[in-house]
């Protein structure tokens, strides 16, 4: 012990003529910037689909009803209300929300001396720090799942350019896996789907690599997951809490890898059916589509005899005859569908419900009908000159491709229609014609502008991928005949298609025409349907718009044993087909459970 | 009940040779159970509106951190936010101290030792809920060794929120709470008094009956 | 300068059949209980001493009183959720639970984390270390009625959690580490801020130096006491600091290097009084290693590149079996995260190794006999032990 | 490290070794040598730094599994040395004579899991709980903390829990599907 040891410690004493340290406005101090302070929530951008809910360890978070917000497609009308008696300001709600629309401002003085207080829906609830703009984000790349999509596996231009192989290879198990990991189970997708496919659990079933699980979710609402795997028109995407960020999961490629998956002779085995007690009764369903499909399948399930007639030669309706193969491979139909056969029910072909057969006799012979007879008649441009020969509509050659027939091919051909089946007939144009003639000469064109038209996006890149023409923006005016043969279409420019009270009331620029050379003409801007059987009982059936057939939310028609359904109803699409199918299954159970 | 188990009387001879008869269970516990002060929730006079603009600039707080919270407690003892200017400084004891702040989650153990800490604290005394954990049970809703409401133990004039609050925040509660005191509002101690039953009902689920006498003093 | 009185090693504490040979009855002894509020920054923890004068005759260490059950609560979150909860653990040096919880996890689903992440880490961590030491070195000379000490310790404290909030957003948890990474990179103009406030960090270091290291009152009181003997060093399982102030050169970061350790330039610095002040000494050479080594990991923490690896879904990830042992050196010693999965999505079994686990119960039961009663403080804030490292 | 794993496997029959990392390595032996292979690593191989002694609860199974991790502070290397034990039984030689600091995991086990070392000096004692604790080992998994926690301590009242998909489906096809 030295001196310097007693006098060091008073060097201390220097410290008094420093400036002091001391904050002097201690209640006005500024957080930092990214710090992690009170919950605020764009309520508006929010969707409500509770991932913060799931992923809060602390159950600080709940959804919760909010005045002004409705559920709708996509949005589940909840907003998170968070408990500070809970919250650990962790963040990691931020970091998972899917819309990231909730953000912690920089505020965090909040003093109260009701314990009941501590609990607000941040961005609906008034608080004083709402305006605020700072505070903790989630920064970008950081994330806690992937919002890329796993890249499917397509044929290239040049590959599929020339024939009707399918083009999408489909996912591996890898690939499927990694996809289904991507989904957070908030169920958005559910609703929005016609059928309400358990689709969260099925694909937690991919994850697992449990497929049979999978198949087994599949079948409880939806019989043609083949079918519904490729070509469906896959609402639940559009709607997907991912696609707010990055990509939706590709809830359709992942259905289609679980029906992939397993071989057609286990279905049986797996999904239970193997013995099903018939109850006696019998019911009858009118065309093979997607809706009687489904119908009948699940009538077999419930125990019933069932018949289906189908004017063609085939079933699958729609699926098979206005579907080109590339997209839906025939085999994959026959898969599903040979499935519903060996579950009891019975095919007629080549019947035509009121014509070869009355609906009376129907009605006699079975306790209930259920008609799906789809939209098989392809409605006209009506412009001068669509009478034509060689003025054909889309689904009848999509048909004639079918069924293996030759169609009469020109080298110039515009297709009018901005659809699904514009495409699907522009692509088989394109096929047929680099079969025949080497190069492809193939337009399509329709009213609405460009990146609005009806078709899938990637219907119109892949069609354009195959040098198809894609011209939109047109209205036709007159196809220009001479000499009894077709020249061209005269087009003029489209400014708007609906009118101020959203009527279909297209508006032209007549200074703006110009014409679209073609030897041949294609319709498809839309189908009708032909119910021209019930033309005998029509004046006890109440009519809709559209004259579509008034029904009960079971499908039943104001005749007790009529039900109807599919795209004569709802739609048109596969999806609400099958959706129709199930409930009209269910609704024929009910009626005739309670005869 | 093995930590009392030498709670019975018993004489100590000091170093000096002296003997000392100790009684723990007098020394320490009192049969009688407190009484709330008469009409205390009336509004206050100019008398004990003085009292309590005085008892608000004075705020002594119990060093004794339950939880995590206590760490942030530490910065408004140095210099950067002195929080000594406001009238609040720390204290040993609980027979000093006018403020009892809970920094978080109580753990059982803890729990019998803040209930006594503040049973022993003199009154007008007011308790100060830090954190989540005083609210809703925190971070620690779901574990089987901390409660989750502090109002159920011991009645609480203000809740800070934060996990844990920034010394500002704290500063801003002490703000609240002195607003609280000076409006007549900081009658804890004569709620703890009225509804003693109910308290100790909800400190012996927990703590188990540990045959000692009601209150300690 | 340091001699030894007696050899408190050989003081019985139990005799043949476990009986402590102190005999309260006898009248001769008192008991008390010291704690659970502790002066010295160290947390809640009891010592049951017997005394016999002031003398310390036996003690018996008391814990649970921030016992929460962490290990329980993991193993019903899933992974993800583990990172928020297991900060809490140590309240004063929360990153290297993180770090510890998220590299175990990484081992075991085999995450490979980016380089940027992991000089991130290394920051965060040194960091770390930088404020707790200044907590403890306030609390050591508090613990010794030198309250100044910690009025400049602890401010100067608050700086470094200035810049964590800027970083982090959070200032005492930072929760930064996630499983697979880190949130973000530094913010612009963090690295002229963070070197203002290690200069300012290094005045202090000078100021207690002369305050602390050269005061009487402190010398005299800590030299010479809460001697640990070398021997103890693998019988006890110190690691850490105590380890090095007998020394016995344990420093994780030199044996076992992790993250980004083997490209920096420190030294391990040993004592070899074993005492208190020795210890207090060490620690302080450690604080100015870590602000050179801070200085050293500002220049090359990237300002961009990716700082977050690919991890599954984190709403339901699942790790395959397995079990795996990850440390780290913090302030205290050896810190350690013994994980165990089972292929579901949630941990198996969490086990916690603090340095303090046997610091403040197995040590610090031996160290206190023969003490003063004033002196306990003082040798248990030089043991630098958190509690709820001990009962997590 | 497998050298090591080779002289150890010579001296007790080692039902398993997993090596884990280039300085980790896990084996297994019976129950009946662990103490003894722990004291044999000590002793004979250098592993004389207990870093630390837990159980893991394989309920499925009826076993604990119990871990003492040893690091050789020379050559740095740690091995993990793991016995099953029975659940029901839960007993296991005690290692209290090895390091002081065994005393205090066998008492954690002891009260957290159950797990009895007879002979330890402090089995039986309090450690982490509190006194007033009734409930079972706390960290045996089929102890449900949620459970015990919302009897107990009062939780808050007025939570609700709404499934976004379920309430879609009330909102938006009322008549119900």
């Amino acid at each position: 012990m030295s001196l310097k040891d007693v006098l060091m410690p008073f060097t201390a004493w220097g410290n008094l003529f420093k400036t002091p340290v001391t904050i002097k406005d201690s209640r006005n101090v500024e957080a930092a910037p990214r710090y992690r302070g009170f919950h605020m929530n764009d309520a508006d951008k929010c969707i409500g689909c509770g991932t913060c809910e799931e992923i809060c360890q602390n159950a600080a978070i709940d959804l919760v009803e909010v005045a002004g917000y409705e559920a709708k497609d996509g949005d589940s009308g909840l907003r998170p209300m968070i408990d500070y008696g809970r919250c650990c300001w962790c963040a990691l709600c931020v970091d998972v929300c899917t819309t990231q629309s909730l953000r912690l401002t920089n505020e965090y003085k909040w003093i109260s001396s009701d314990p009941e207080d501590f609990r607000f829906v941040p961005g609906v609830d008034e608080k004083h720090w709402n305006n605020r703009t700072e505070g903790y984000t989630k920064m970008d790349g950081y994330d806690l799942y992937s919002t890329q999509r796993v890249e499917m596996g397509e044929l290239h231009a040049e590959e599929r350019d020339k024939s009707f192989v399918e083009m999408i290879k489909g996912y591996s198990l890898e690939q499927a896996q990694k996809e289904a990991d991507r989904c957070v189970e908030c169920g958005i997708c559910i609703a929005t789907c016609p059928a309400h496919m358990g689709i969260p659990r099925y694909i937690e079933a991919v994850r697992h690599g449990d497929m049979e699980e999978g198949l087994r979710i599949l079948y409880e609402t939806n019989p043609l997951p083949e079918i519904c795997g490729r070509i469906c028109t896959h609402k639940c995407e559009t709607v997907c809490s991912l696609n707010h960020k990055g990509d939706a999961l590709s809830i359709r490629w992942l259905k289609r890898y679980i029906a992939d998956q397993v071989p057609a002779e286990r279905y049986k085995e797996i999904l239970g059916t193997d013995k099903i007690v018939k109850n006696g009764k019998k019911v009858a369903i009118v065309g093979a589509g997607p809706a009687g499909l489904s119908a009948a399948h699940y009538l077999s399930l419930m125990g019933y005899q069932v018949k289906v007639y189908e004017v063609q030669e085939a079933p699958g309706g729609m699926t098979r005859y206005g579907i080109p193969e590339y997209r839906l491979p025939y085999d994959m139909i026959d898969k599903d569908i040979d499935y519903i056969k060996s579950l009891g029910a019975e095919f007629q072909f080549g019947t035509r419900v009121g014509v070869d057969v009355p609906l009376e006799t129907l009605e006699k012979e079975y306790d209930a009908v259920f008609a799906a007879t789809g939209l098989h008649l392809g409605r006209s441009t009506r412009v001068p000159g669509s009478d034509h020969k060689r003025v054909y509509q889309a689904i009848d050659l999509l048909r004639d491709v079918s069924y293996g027939k030759e169609i009469d091919l020109s080298e110039k051909i515009v297709v009018v229609g901005g659809g699904n089946v514009a495409m699907d007939i522009t692509r088989t144009i394109a096929r047929l014609q680099n079969k025949k003639y080497g190069k492809v000469g193939v337009t399509a064109t329709c009213l609405e502008a460009e990146g609005s038209m009806p078709a899938d996006d990637e219907e119109v890149i892949e069609a354009r991928e195959e040098n198809a023409t894609i011209d939109p923006g047109w209205g036709p005016q007159e196809i220009i005949v001479e000499n009894g043969e077709i020249k061209g279409l005269r087009v003029a420019k489209c400014l708007r298609i609906f009118d101020d009270e959203g009527r279909f009331n297209p508006t032209m620029d007549m200074e703006n025409q110009k014409v679209f050379e073609a030897e041949m003409i294609v319709e498809s801007i839309g189908q009708g349907m032909d119910i021209s059987y019930t033309d005998n009982i029509k004046e006890k059936l109440t009519f809709g718009p559209r004259g579509r057939i008034q029904v009960s939310p079971d499908f039943q028609s104001d005749i007790p044993w009529l039900f109807v359904g599919g795209d004569i109803i709802e739609g048109p699409d596969v999806i609400h087909g099958i959706a129709n199918g199930h409930k009209a299954a269910k609704g024929i159970d009910k009626f005739l459970k309670g005869k | 009940m093995e930590k009392f188990k030498d709670f019975k009387k018993r004489t100590v001879i000091a170093p000096d040779g002296e003997k000392i008869e100790i009684d723990p269970m007098k020394d320490y516990y009192c049969d009688a159970i407190p009484t709330p002060r008469k009409d205390y929730d009336k509004i206050p006079g100019i008398l004990e509106n003085f009292k309590n603009w005085a008892r608000s600039e004075s705020l002594w707080i119990l060093a004794y951190g339950s939880g995590c919270g206590a760490i942030e407690m530490r910065p408004l003892m140095t210099p950067k936010h002195d929080a000594y200017r406001f009238g609040i400084q720390w204290r040993p004891t609980p027979r000093q101290a006018n403020l009892l702040m809970i920094s978080g989650y109580l753990s059982v153990k803890t729990l019998r030792i803040v209930v006594r800490a503040y049973e022993q604290m003199p009154s007008p005394k007011y308790v100060m809920g830090l954190g989540s954990c005083t609210i809703n049970g925190g971070m620690y809703w779901d574990s089987y060794n901390t409660i989750n409401r502090l109002d159920h133990f011991m009645p609480v004039d203000t809740y800070v929120t934060g996990c844990m609050p920034r010394p500002e925040a704290l500063i801003a509660g002490f703000d609240e709470l002195k607003k609280i005191i000076r409006a007549g509002k900081g009658v804890g101690a004569d709620k703890y008094a009225e509804n003693f039953a109910w308290y100790k009902e909800n400190q012996k689920k927990i703590l188990g009956d540990v045959g000692l006498p009601e209150y300690s003093w | 300068m340091f001699t030894f009185n007696e050899d408190r090693s050989l003081f019985p504490r139990h005799d043949e059949k476990g009986k402590p040979i102190v005999d309260v009855e006898s009248g001769q002894f008192t008991k008390i209980w010291q704690g659970p509020i502790h002066p010295g920054m160290t947390g809640n923890m009891s010592l049951e001493l017997t005394i016999q004068g002031d003398e310390i005759m036996d003690c018996v260490t008391h814990v649970g009183y921030l016992h929460r059950g962490f290990e329980k609560l993991m193993e019903r979150r899933r992974f993800i959720q583990c990172f928020p909860i297991c900060v809490r653990v140590a309240v004063p040096e929360p990153d290297f639970n993180e770090y510890c919880l998220a590299s175990t996890i990484e081992e075991l689903s085999g995450i490979e984390v980016p380089e940027a992440a992991n000089w991130m880490r290394t920051l965060l961590l040194e960091m770390s270390r930088l404020q707790s030491y200044l907590a403890q070195m306030g609390g050591q000379g508090s613990s010794f009625g030198l309250g100044l000490i910690g009025q400049w310790t602890i401010w100067a404290r608050d700086l470094v959690l200035d810049r964590f909030e800027e970083i982090t957003g959070g200032r005492i948890y930072h929760m930064h580490m996630p499983p697979g990474g880190v949130r973000s990179l530094l913010p612009a103009g963090f690295v002229g801020r963070m070197n203002e406030t290690l200069d300012e960090i290094s005045a202090v270091m000078e100021e207690v130096e002369r305050v602390l290291f050269h005061n009487s009152v402190f010398k005299k009181r800590a030299i010479g006491l809460g001697y640990i003997d070398p021997n103890w060093v693998d019988e006890y399982g110190i690691t850490g600091p105590n380890a090095r102030a007998a020394g016995v050169a344990k420093d994780v970061r030199k044996d076992n290097p992790y993250l980004m350790y083997d490209r920096l330039d420190f030294d391990v610095h040993l004592e070899y009084e074993s005492d208190v002040f020795a210890r207090a000494k060490v620690r302080y050479r450690d604080i100015l290693t870590t602000i050179d080594l801070i200085r050293q990991i500002l220049p090359q923490v990237p300002t961009k590149g990716e700082f977050m690896a690919e991890v599954p879904n984190v709403l339901h990830w699942k790790i395959p079996y397995g079990e795996t042992y990850k440390r780290a050196e913090c302030t205290r010693g050896e810190y350690g995260y013994y994980t165990v999965t089972d292929g579901s999505g949630y941990p198996r079994r969490i086990n916690v190794r603090g340095p303090s686990y046997t610091h403040a119960v197995t040590l610090m039961e031996k160290m206190a006999i023969n003490l003063n009663i004033a002196d306990t403080a003082g040798v248990m804030s030089s043991l630098h032990t958190y509690p709820p490292e001990v009962e997590r | 490290m497998k050298e090591i794993v080779n002289r150890l496997k010579e001296k007790f029959p080692v039902t398993a070794e997993i090596y884990q990392r280039d300085d980790l390595t896990f084996v297994t032996v019976e129950k009946k040598y662990g103490v003894d292979a722990v004291a044999y690593l000590k002793e004979y191989e250098g592993f004389t730094h207990l870093v630390l002694l837990t159980a893991v609860d394989w309920l499925e199974e009826g076993e604990f599994q119990l871990t003492y991790l040893l690091n050789n502070p020379k050559a740095k290397h740690d091995i993990g040395l793991r016995v099953r034990i029975d659940r029901e039984t839960a007993e296991m030689q005690t290692a209290h004579h090895l390091w002081p600091a065994v005393t205090t995991y066998e008492q954690e086990l002891n009260e957290m899991f159950g797990i009895s070392f007879p002979g330890s000096p402090r089995q039986g004692h309090r450690f982490i709980l509190d006194e007033a604790w009734q409930g079972p080992p706390p960290y045996r998994r089929d102890f449900d903390t949620k459970k015990y926690s919302e009897e107990t301590y009062f939780p808050r009242p007025g939570r609700s829990k709404i499934d976004p998909s379920e309430h879609m489906k009330k909102k938006l096809y009322p008549e119900g599907m």
